[in-house]
């Protein structure tokens, strides 16, 4: 390798699925003469190359890191320089976004693999694979700039992808939709980290990372906690906690791989890397955090309860995926920034493999999504069974996958850390609790049982299942990054390799284990045994039917507790209904009137002055007798001349 | 009250009849005659300021304002005698084509 | 080149003259691309030759014009209009080469005249752009209001006529008070040195009388009335909430032509003389009025947004997202910091950029429909791929994504509004989501979904006329968005100098004394 | 003391003949037009001959024998100035622009051939009323110029409007004379002379000692007699009805020529009289009744013209808009700014050059046998006659006061004297009259680009001599427009 | 003292412009005002201004209010009543208002004395005119010597109003 590519790394990690994108966005459609008659499997191949050589550069990148260098800076170019406002575009590898890069080039080339073979029957799959480049170019950027600007440049990077993905079948207007919903929930998000950056900004004069921690200090609380509100408030929207989650459902309505990659593997997760990042922020924003620890149990509430009522396969996952990324700003709120970035990572193992296994299905299926319809395809879809059920196993928490280890360390965090309590900590176990149920729940409607419809589906091609498998190598074995320090010691495994790595980056306060209330191998055996408890549970009510025992409860979390309700008349109507209002009144009435009026006043006292001029001579006569007895009159007596 | 004081407030007064004939009567003829009215309390005027300023310039205007006016009635009539011609009358009621 | 302004200014105007003396209307519209694309080659060797780190006008030419008035020709380029003018002289063939067709029943006479016109148009915008001298200033201001008049009155939809008297109306009635004003300024100037001079660099150095501490009783004094008399001239043309009446109706009535030329060029002439005159020349009255104008934008830009949300009619949608957006422009020149400035100057030609390619592609759709009800559109992506791509990536710059133009003008102002008010701030920010929800509202109903009913025949994409204008402009949205610093240079020098003018002490180190660079 | 003695001649010198050519020239042309015009069958191209040689020498003897000082006859009965030489080439000018709008329209209209000799008699006691400086002179001057302008007002005398025009046009501006007559009577009998100086020293003696009324009566008066012939809210009221009853070259000759004989007389007489120091001040009776009628007749004229149809009457409200805009600059003259006389100078060269153009594309299409031009006659002209449309949009915009043409140059030296004047209330005013007069400048332009063309329009003229008064006064209108220092350099 | 001839005059005068004004047929308003204008030629001459009196009579009294009658003569114009409508509340108000300015002069005339020593010099006084051979000689010897151009610029107003007359008054259009 080239030194100008070495010294380079960061820019060229985000070059490639630029170059990705180039190519299926523009050169191969102008070749192909439009973007319809383009081949999957040249832009599909084009793309994953591209995604498998960024893998490459993010990969030499981490070795460098592990080969202890700091962390590695190139300086692209000055985007904006005035005197008082100065913001370049300079990315910097270190070992929290190296932790990213991984995550989003490994995936990444995975699902673009396994979108060849999804998108096998598509038209005009450059558009597809041009867009999923576009939006790992755009998750690069958010994870490897050095300042916060380039940040909310991948930030509003991956919710435009996300947009037009979600939108991808745009044909039906509800795809569109719930394209148009996300990103505006998003948007909404964006406007809070739009204005914190404008607080810090005129605060600090920069965004760059480094410089704030620089200048960053303990008497700045006060204001910084309207900046971490802020942040929050964006971190909400990205990351679909509650109140902004309700676009993530929906957004399912794009093709599974997008739903694998981007709602679940990667952007959803941005919320999180943030609160890594502005770490130093954040801790001086306590209160807020304690507020972003309580929504983060909420939204994983509200995620699983959700999760048991849905009968589309992806809007299972979607809700899962809203209460697992409520356990990672459960994580965050505590200042357990290692376990969040943890379970980020083994989620994003097990969540991409479930939503590849759902599009297998759904693939196999010719498209069908709902569960009802499913069954038994265990034994037409051997390998996606397999692979899902350690998924599944994963995200339930059964020991020694990846997901026990990380979930057991949030768990055990919401109540160990200063800020953590044991509300916290029912919270999210129970929350780990339903996972199990609906995990259940869903692996009984789809593969197991008797098969309640026509379908029968048929194993996908190798480009599918190959990253499938991968993935569950990862999702099986990911969780050894992570080991709680009493099991290491027990067995003689490394402990929390994934923390140290991150420690210097994101250091977490000192904790000290004995002094928890619940201690961690308890913590461990409380998570096993409510797993343990919610598998055996699920299998028992969900035997027959696949509705909830209790009717209303079911129709309330068959209907999303009505948020999307609520929001619309809250918010979406009034917001219509004041556009219309001042359309009609203060711009349609008054506004758009002031020219008519002061053309009818002025018309109006034209024809009143109009009358005057009668054209009666004794009148004129008597006008300019008039006019001149006045103006003798005030010439005489106003003695003043 | 002297003369020229006396003769002044006659000027005024016919000056003002002047103005209302031409203000009050419908006939265009009884008009002019107004004009003409005015015209000899101009005149009236300029000959007692003359006299009292023993001046005789200001009977020499006098006579030029005679002039005009006797060129001026001449017209005048050559203009009624026109619209009589085309109106059928010379009163100001019929003579209201012309408004707005 | 040392003509080279002069050139730019009456190349069009010849051009106009000789278009007009044509038997033929059939090669009106070519010749009309060519002379501006003349002009716009000028326009390049402009940016390329300008000095950046020169400050002060560059390419000056000056001779008296009306010496007892102290009136003289003096045009020049300076870091204020350089980008207007390029973008002017750039935007013009190609608004040509995008309504190449339009309006659809357009007879020969009729191309000529319009050719003629909007080259007119141009000479005009120029003229305003260039000029150092505050009377020419004026003169050419009012030049362009007569074509404008006439296109609208001659071209445009149903209700033309009574929109294109309600734009003449307001913008003259502003302009004639800038001219009373200019009347002042002028005799000010006169009583002062003891010579009459209108250049706007010699006006600059009068100080009329203000009281900072009278609140809205300063707008009495000498210097408020003047302000108020300017205010008025460009409030109008910008235009700023409430002052906007005109533009709704002008916008949808006006041919696509004129529309885009209105939305591009003139409303910047509004906010340019906000820039380059109201605020140096007034600099008490500017500190005094710059936070309350910051609310009034602010103001403007929900208001437009909200009216933008609640329309039926596409035509009419984009004309008050036009409103919203050039509030941010407002917002920014208020207040009165060097990047809020910089970003203000900078969103001028953001806007200009893609309310020409949003309007240009509406003129289409309504060639082929017919009608801008937005229910008569859907599902246009399908038919119409081009189209649709580039409906987006212009949607894109108006909401102010990153990477796009849009985001650096925008995110510039609100940064440095944020510094003098967060108030105001804050408000103008909600812009952002209100934006994005009527603008993916527009391209929802227009391009996803089911296609709309009707023969699919009446959908044609884009011809290679108008590829390339499109491709150009949004080349321009992705360049000037991914580095615009190129462009921001240009200009620095010159903002900083009209800050200092305007507020001496605020181009300093903020109060932590770190002014940062990275 | 004999005879001689007593009454010595007041001879005139060479110098002073010299400076007299041009009033004797259009004198001379004036009676031979006369006595040319029953020669048939040729009196009409002969008296038009003899009128346009007269006046073409006229403009040439003034353009050439410009006195570096003021050349005064018999003591300020007749003063040659630059003032009097540029306004009474304007009227000059207006005469032969007339001359030529009648061209082709008198047959038409079946005008007696007398027309071209009255219009000369009209210039010349236009001539006279801008040369004067004597009271009673003044008024000859008026009357010469008014009974010739009766009679062209009433010439087409089939036509009942025309009779009409001519009667309102007579007794009201009879009464204006007779009014502006006994103030001259009155300031005679205060400071016992006719002559401006003469009559402002008194007055400024006067004034000496508190206000008397008498002399106040006498200025009042006979700025009345003013204010009526040029159109000033409430002494307007002839202007409507007149400008639209008289055939259409009679109207443009009227509010040219009448006009601007008024204003340059108004204007020596104002900056004999008026502005002497300390006579009109700011806050008296007689800046407030001033000021209230300027403001007035700004609005009156915008705001009646707003509703008319017919061309002329729009017109005639449009000319009473543009005296309330030369009355400011009159106010800034009276109260002090001496530059507004430039201003008003030149508002009146640009003022006269566009309405002769007005008029004369009037005269071009207006309707035969009601000689009335509405704007219905208008519609499509744009696209029946571009070169016409275009001239007469010219025309609007310079009315209106839109650059590039010379009306707004005009405009904007009088707010400038205003401003300067610091009436600043009344240049808002004005504003706000232009504003509202815009609206209907710009009404014809709707019709004649914006509407499709009417099914029956005539047959319509094509005289050469309108059209030529229209090509040139549309150059004019522009070249002032890009050039407006070559006037100052005039008046230099 | 003023002589009591000229107050009988000039209560003779405003009784006939009353006459005037407020006679219903024309004809008699005409001969109201040929009579105050041999009346105020009677005023003149007995304030010495010999030639403006026989000027009064002669082209006033004599020659336009000739043309007067005989215009009422020839277009038969004497059956036209011009009556004043006294129901109108604008006869009042011209009434009150002419009234009104009448008083307002009258108040002005009242208020004025003339100041000694006017600028213009008194060379004309009474005596001189006397000595000079009456007031006609002095006013012709007057105009010739010094007003010869209003003189002749009013000889092109009595040409003007010829022809005007000539022309308006013309039956036959031609």
């Amino acid at each position: 390798m080239s030194d100008f590519v070495n010294s380079n790394l960061p820019l060229w990690i985000l070059l490639l699925p630029l170059c990705g994108f180039a190519f299926n966005g523009i050169v191969y459609p102008l070749l192909s003469r439009g973007v319809s008659k383009t081949s999957h499997l040249i832009s599909g191949g084009v793309a994953t190359l591209a995604m498998l050589a960024s893998f490459f550069f993010a990969f030499s990148g981490f070795r460098e890191l592990a080969a202890g260098s700091g962390a590695l800076h190139t300086t692209v170019y000055q985007w904006v320089a005035m005197s008082d406002f100065s913001v370049g575009l300079n990315l910097q590898l270190d070992r929290l976004s190296s932790i990213m890069a991984l995550i989003i080039t490994g995936i990444g080339s995975l699902i673009h693999l396994y979108s060849i073979g999804y998108m096998s029957h598509e038209k005009g799959a450059a558009r597809f694979f041009a867009y999923l480049n576009l939006f790992c170019f755009a998750m690069l950027i958010l994870v490897l700039s050095d300042n916060l600007l380039f940040v909310f440049f991948g930030w509003e990077g991956v919710g435009l992808c996300s947009y037009l993905l979600i939108s991808y079948w745009y044909g039906d207007a509800a795809n569109a939709d719930a394209a148009r919903k996300a990103f505006l929930v998003n948007r909404v998000g964006d406007f809070g980290f739009v204005l914190a950056m404008c607080m810090l900004y005129a605060k600090f004069g920069t965004l760059a990372f480094s410089q704030l921690l620089a200048q960053i200090t303990p008497e700045h609380a006060t204001y910084l906690t309207g900046v971490a509100v802020l942040l929050f408030f964006a971190a909400t929207g990205k990351s679909a906690q509650f109140p902004l989650y309700v676009w993530l459902p929906d957004a399912m309505a794009g093709p599974t791989p997008v739903s694998a990659l981007i709602h679940a593997a990667t952007m959803v997760t941005a919320g999180v890397y943030l609160f890594a990042r502005l770490h130093f922020v954040f801790e001086l924003a306590p209160a807020v955090m304690t507020v972003v620890a309580w929504v983060g149990a909420l939204t994983a509430l509200i995620g699983g309860t959700i999760a048991l009522a849905q009968n589309d396969i992806k809007k299972v996952l979607a809700y899962s995926t809203v209460s697992q990324l409520g356990f990672m700003f459960l994580a965050t709120g505590v200042g357990a920034y290692h376990a969040a970035v943890f379970h980020l990572m083994t989620h994003a193992f097990f969540k991409a493999l479930l939503f590849l296994g759902a599009g297998s299905v759904i693939h196999a299926c010719d498209g069908e999504q709902d569960m009802r319809k499913m069954g038994g395809l265990r034994k037409a879809l051997p390998i996606t069974h397999a692979t899902m059920l350690i998924g599944s196993l994963a995200i339930m928490g059964v020991p020694l996958f990846s997901g026990f280890f990380s979930k057991d360390e949030i768990l055990f965090m919401a109540e160990a850390m200063p800020r953590g309590s044991m509300g916290l900590f029912a919270a999210g176990s129970l929350a780990a609790f339903l996972t199990a149920i609906y995990t259940i729940r869903m692996l009984r409607m789809t593969f197991w049982g008797e098969a309640r419809s026509g379908i029968h589906g048929h194993e996908s091609p190798w480009v599918m299942t190959l990253p499938l498998v991968v993935l569950a190598v990862l999702a099986t074995f990911g969780g050894f990054l992570g080991v709680p320090h009493e099991l290491a010691h027990a067995v003689g495994l490394p402990t929390h390799l994934l923390g140290e790595w991150l420690t210097p980056v994101v250091p977490v306060a000192a904790l000290d284990l004995h002094a928890a209330p619940i201690s961690e191998g308890m913590v461990s055996v409380i998570a096993t045994a409510l797993s343990v408890i919610g598998i055996f549970l699920g299998l028992a009510m969900f035997k027959k039917t696949f509705t909830l025992p209790s009717a209303a409860l079911g129709k309330l979390l068959e209907g999303k507790y009505f948020v999307d309700e609520i929001y619309t008349s809250l918010f979406v109507r009034p917001l219509y209904w004041m556009g219309d209002l001042i359309a009609r009144t203060l711009e349609g009435r008054l506004m758009q009137n002031l020219g008519n009026w002061m053309g009818v006043g002025s018309s109006w006292s034209g024809d009143r002055l109009r009358a005057l001029q009668g054209g009666d001579l004794q009148i004129f006569a008597l006008i300019l007798l008039a006019g001149l007895s006045l103006i003798v009159a005030i010439s005489l007596f106003w003695t003043n001349v | 009250m002297d003369t020229g004081v006396l003769l002044h407030l006659l000027s005024a007064w016919l000056f003002c009849m002047g103005l209302l004939a031409i203000c009050v009567r419908r006939n265009t003829l009884v008009m002019l005659m107004g004009i003409e009215l005015m015209l000899n309390g101009v005149n009236l005027s300029f000959v007692t300021f003359a006299h009292e300023l023993q001046q005789l310039s200001g009977q020499l205007q006098v006579f030029f304002v005679i002039t005009i006016a006797a060129a001026e009635s001449a017209v005048g009539l050559s203009i009624l005698v026109n619209v009589y011609r085309n109106f059928g009358s010379i009163k100001t009621d019929r003579t209201q084509t012309l408004r707005g | 080149m040392n003509q080279l302004l002069s050139w730019m200014i009456f190349l069009p105007a010849v051009g106009a003259a000789l278009i007009l003396l044509l038997p033929n209307g059939k090669i009106a519209r070519p010749l009309g691309v060519l002379i501006s694309a003349l002009v716009a080659v000028f326009g390049v060797m402009l940016w390329l030759n300008f000095e950046v780190d020169v400050l002060g006008p560059q390419f000056a030419i000056k001779f008296p014009w009306i010496p007892e008035m102290g009136v003289s020709f003096d045009i020049a380029v300076d870091g204020l209009n350089l980008p207007l003018v390029v973008f002017t002289a750039m935007l013009t063939p190609l608004a040509f080469l995008g309504t190449w067709t339009l309006p659809a029943d357009a007879t020969d006479s009729m191309q000529k005249r319009m050719t003629a016109l909007v080259l007119l148009m141009e000479c005009g915008a120029l003229g305003t752009f260039l000029s150092q001298d505050l009377f020419l200033f004026y003169v050419f201001w009012e030049v362009i209001l007569i074509p404008a008049y006439l296109l609208i009155g001659m071209y445009g939809g149903a209700d033309r006529v009574k929109a294109t008297l309600q734009f003449f109306i307001y913008t003259f009635a502003g302009s004639l008070l800038m001219l009373v004003g200019i009347a002042w300024l002028i005799y000010a100037q006169k009583t002062t040195t003891g010579t009459f001079s209108a250049s706007m660099v010699e006006l600059q150095n009068l100080r009329f009388a203000f009281d900072p501490d009278a609140g809205w009783g300063g707008v009495l004094s000498a210097q408020g009335l003047l302000f108020a008399a300017f205010a008025a001239a460009f409030f109008v043309k910008s235009p700023l909430v409430p002052f906007h009446a005109w533009l709704p109706s002008t916008y949808t009535q006006a041919p696509t032509l004129v529309t885009i030329y209105l939305a591009a060029v003139l409303s910047k002439m509004g906010t340019y003389g906000i820039l380059k005159i109201l605020l140096p020349l007034f600099p008490d009255a500017a500190r005094a009025f710059g936070p309350t104008l910051m609310w009034l934008a602010a103001i403007g830009i929900v208001y437009g947004a909200l009216l933008a949300i609640a329309q039926k009619n596409l035509k009419t949608a984009i004309a008050y997202s036009s409103l919203s957006h050039v509030s941010y422009i407002l917002l920014g020149l208020f207040s009165l910091t060097p990047s809020g400035m910089n970003g203000a100057l900078l969103q001028m030609v953001n806007h200009g950029i893609a309310i020409a390619g949003l309007f240009l592609l509406v003129g289409h759709l309504e060639k082929s429909r017919g009608s801008l009800e937005l229910s008569a559109f859907g599902g246009l992506a399908k038919t119409t791929p081009l189209l649709a791509t580039s409906f987006m990536i212009m949607v894109l710059s108006s909401v102010a994504l990153p990477g796009t133009n849009g985001f650096v003008g925008e995110f510039m102002v609100l940064v440095s509004s944020f510094r003098v008010d967060s108030g105001a701030t804050i408000l103008a920010a909600t812009g952002m989501v209100l934006g994005a929800v009527y603008m993916l509202n527009v391209y929802q109903k227009t391009m996803f979904g089911a296609t709309a009913e009707g023969p699919a025949s009446t959908w044609s994409d884009l011809s290679v006329k108008e590829i390339i204008v499109m491709a150009a402009l949004s080349a321009a949205v992705v360049g000037i968005g991914v580095a615009p610093q190129g462009y921001l240079v240009r200009s620095k020098l010159a903002i900083e100098e009209t800050v200092k003018h305007i507020s001496p002490e605020a181009v300093k180190p903020d109060e932590s004394g770190r002014v940062s660079h990275f | 003391m004999s005879f001689e003695e007593l009454f010595p001649i007041h001879f005139i010198a060479a110098e002073q003949w010299q400076a007299l050519i041009p009033l004797i020239v259009m004198s001379v042309s004036a009676v031979l037009a006369l006595l040319a015009a029953p020669w048939k069958p040729k009196g009409r191209l002969a008296s038009f001959a003899v009128l346009t040689a007269g006046s073409v020498l006229a403009l040439l003897s003034l353009s050439f024998s410009v006195p570096d000082a003021p050349v005064s006859v018999l003591g300020g009965v007749l003063v040659i100035d630059r003032l009097s030489q540029i306004f009474s080439a304007l009227t000059v000018a207006a005469g032969l622009a007339a001359a030529f709008m009648t061209l082709g329209f008198d047959q038409r209209e079946k005008l007696l051939t007398e027309v071209y000799s009255l219009i000369a008699f009209a210039v010349v006691g236009m001539m006279i009323l801008v040369s004067t400086r004597d009271l009673m002179v003044l008024f000859i001057g008026l009357e010469l110029m008014s009974l010739a302008v009766y009679v062209l007002v009433g010439m087409r005398r089939q036509s009942s409007d025309a009779a009409e025009a001519g009667l309102k046009y007579f007794l009201l501006g009879g009464v204006a004379s007779a009014i502006l007559l006994y103030g001259v009577s009155l300031l005679y009998g205060s400071t016992g002379s006719l002559k401006f100086d003469v009559i402002g020293q008194g007055l400024s003696r006067l004034w000496q000692n508190g206000t008397p009324m008498l002399p106040v009566l006498g200025l009042v008066m006979v700025g009345i007699g003013f204010l009526f012939k040029i159109g000033a809210v409430p002494f307007h009221v002839w202007i409507p009805d007149v400008y639209t009853g008289a055939s259409t070259p009679v109207t443009g000759f009227m509010i040219s020529g009448v006009k601007a004989a008024a204003i340059g007389s108004l204007l020596r007489f104002s900056s004999d009289v008026f502005s002497l120091p300390g006579l009109l001040s700011v806050g008296g009776s007689f800046y407030w009744i001033l000021w209230t009628i300027i403001a007035v007749t700004l609005l009156f004229g915008a705001l009646v013209g707003l509703r008319q149809t017919n061309l002329k009457r729009m017109l005639a409200y449009s000319t009473i808009t543009h005296t309330g805009y030369v009355l400011l600059g009159f106010l800034a003259l009276i109260i002090g700014q001496e530059s507004a006389s430039d201003a008003i100078v030149s508002y009146t060269l640009f003022y006269v050059v566009m309405n002769l153009g007005g008029f004369s594309v009037l005269t071009l299409i207006s309707p035969e046998h009601s000689d009335e031009p509405t704007l219905q006659d208008l519609a499509g002209l744009g696209q029946r006659r571009p070169y016409l449309a275009f001239a007469l949009s010219l025309f609007l915009l310079s009315m209106a006061g839109i650059p590039p043409t010379a009306g707004f140059f005009g405009k904007y030296y009088l707010f400038m004297s205003a401003v300067s004047a610091g009436e600043l209330g009344l240049t808002i005013l004005a504003v706000v009259g232009s504003v509202i007069s815009a609206v209907f400048y710009l009404r014809p332009l709707v019709y004649m680009y914006m509407r499709p063309q009417g099914d029956d329009h005539g047959v319509e003229a094509r005289w050469v001599g309108s059209s030529a008064v229209v090509g040139l006064a549309a150059v004019l209108t522009l070249f002032m427009g890009f050039v407006p220092s070559w006037f100052s350099s005039l008046m230099k | 003292m003023v002589n009591p001839v000229l107050i009988v005059l000039t209560v003779m005068i405003m009784l006939l412009s009353l006459s005037m004004i407020f006679a219903r047929n024309p004809i008699s308003s005409a001969f109201s005002l040929v009579g105050l204008i041999v009346a105020l030629g009677g005023i003149y001459a007995m304030i010495g201004a010999h030639f403006v009196a026989a000027l009064q009579i002669i082209v006033y009294a004599g020659a336009v209010m000739v043309l007067f009658i005989f215009s009422i003569m020839l277009l038969n114009m004497n059956e036209e009543k011009g009556e004043i409508d006294f129901a109108s509340w604008k006869t009042y108000a011209a009434l009150g208002v002419s009234l009104g300015l009448t008083g307002f002069f009258g108040v002005a005339f009242l208020n004025w004395s003339h100041e000694t020593g006017l600028p213009t010099p008194d060379i004309y006084s009474l005596q001189k005119i006397k000595e000079i051979g009456g007031n006609v000689l002095s006013v012709s010897g007057l105009l010739f010597s010094q007003m010869y151009i209003q003189f002749e610029l009013i000889s092109l107003l009595l040409l003007v109003a010829i022809a005007g007359a000539l022309v308006l008054a013309k039956r036959k259009v031609d």
